[in-house]
């Protein structure tokens, strides 16, 4: 049974930003796939990527973790994380611990793209 | 109509990281029967998430078989209790949690959120360990009253 | 994406009539979580209730304090096993089941469309009990291949 | 925290017909309030009911059980049970068991109130 899944959607080529499509829960468990996704895209030069988070449902530490360290990485090389289109509930849980001052979050594609080419 | 007891029960299993989602929607379901609010429920599901998860990341030795993750649930009138625990080694001189999100962000090695979290949306954590015995983490939820819930309204 | 492993997992809870409700989800999330069909859902629910129904009515002396219910859910590629435990007297002598509905409708007492219910719902149904050891009903269920729910559909 | 519910509904007083709701789920803990209310309804001489089970999310042997003495004693008194419009779920618990071959099963108020004027 699937419960996660990450998977690579293009916003702009030409700008090197991309789109990351997350689905079910980034936890303890599935946070290593996520690992190995955003590291294979690092190892291939990408710096700035938009996380689309329409089909997460749930994250804890683990996953929260795992995006701050994405964002240091992408930043450290000249780029950076967007955070698009959480659910109420990802949301919720970001909020509540404070990450939502800390995170780049987007409400959509346009004004994902707009943080990228300011 | 009938009314529901309190519940009282006791979940075992293997510490691997493939029971955190069952264990989340065992203590959701259960937790939600005795009237938390929606903003309640995530709380505990993460705060009960985090807890099992320091029991299958840090408790056993990595090549130990048995590796038990015990779940104690118990509910009175106006309060639940969680108790998440482990036969694990249990010395670990659990390094404080973070104060804020804002420490967690700036120290190198992302550590002690897991703590942070359950502190901050449980009312009471209690840890207690003993060298070879085990860890427990009991963890304090008490319901809104109806009041409280007015009082926290915009 | 990430997959997830066989589930294990023990309950245990007092043999109280408030539990079933709580019982059923829990088994239901978890027999879900396996692929079943939402008929299967409600066989295996109905199945549980019936078995841990009767712990509740008939293992233990009215004036027993500690009425311990266990269940202990494995699963297996392609099958689930649901065996539900107590401690109670243990030496009924089971009156068999009824054969159909309608002995059951026929008959005065209506008695024995528990166990009726667990074996026409599940693939195997096996009943252990010893004196003073309690009772033990141990219930399989095959998951259905695909080809097998292809032939059974209409 | 309410779990199971039965309340009154006058169908046809002058024909002495009960519309008896029922919501939650029926089971050997919600049974005793069941058959409490139906002692109670059989104790003032009602002998015709229609319960309307359209809340009634789940059954067991037990709840079944209380329906088939229910009918049985409905009988007795010249009387007669009938079951109005279940939920998919507790159809086909009926169903798979045989229980739809012994009850009386209406989709319709309509067609209710005809089996107790036939
Ligand atoms: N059940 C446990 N058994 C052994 N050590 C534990 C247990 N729970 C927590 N710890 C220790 O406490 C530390 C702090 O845990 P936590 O705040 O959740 O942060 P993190 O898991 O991110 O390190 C862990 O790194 C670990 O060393
Ligand atoms: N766990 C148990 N402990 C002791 N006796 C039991 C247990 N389970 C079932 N029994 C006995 O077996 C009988 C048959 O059970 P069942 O088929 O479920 O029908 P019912 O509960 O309607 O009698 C019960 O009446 C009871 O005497």
């Amino acid at each position: 049974m699937k419960t996660f899944e990450v998977e690579n959607r293009a916003l702009d080529s030409a700008a090197g930003v991309v789109v990351v499509g997350l689905s079910g829960y980034l936890d303890a468990h599935t946070v290593a796939d996520f690992d190995k996704h955003t590291d294979d895209l690092l190892g291939a030069g990408t710096n700035k990527i938009v996380l689309d988070l329409q089909g997460l449902s749930y994250i804890s530490s683990a996953g929260i973790g795992a995006l701050m360290g994405l964002s240091q990485r992408l930043k450290k090389h000249g780029g950076d994380l967007v955070l698009l289109q959480p659910t109420a509930k990802v949301y919720k849980i970001l909020d509540l611990l404070g990450f939502t001052r800390i995170f780049h979050l987007c409400t959509s594609e346009d004004e994902a793209r707009a943080v990228f080419q300011s | 109509m009938t009314e529901r007891r309190p519940l009282a029960f006791e979940l075992s299993c293997p510490a691997d990281k493939s029971v955190l989602c069952w264990v989340r929607g065992v203590v959701v379901q259960s937790a939600s029967e005795l009237g938390f609010s929606e903003e309640d429920l995530h709380k505990i599901e993460l705060s009960v998430d985090e807890a099992c998860a320091n029991v299958i990341e840090h408790a056993y030795p990595k090549d130990q078989d048995a590796r038990p993750l015990i779940i104690r649930f118990e509910a009175e009138p106006g309060v639940m209790r969680i108790t998440v625990i482990d036969r694990g080694v249990g010395d670990h001189g659990r390094p404080g949690a973070v104060k804020s999100v804002e420490e967690y962000v700036n120290v190198q090695r992302h550590r002690g959120l897991g703590t942070f979290i359950m502190q901050r949306f449980m009312d009471e954590v209690e840890f207690s360990q003993e060298p070879g015995e085990g860890t427990r983490v009991r963890m304090t939820k008490f319901l809104a009253t109806p009041s409280a819930q007015l009082e926290g309204a915009p």
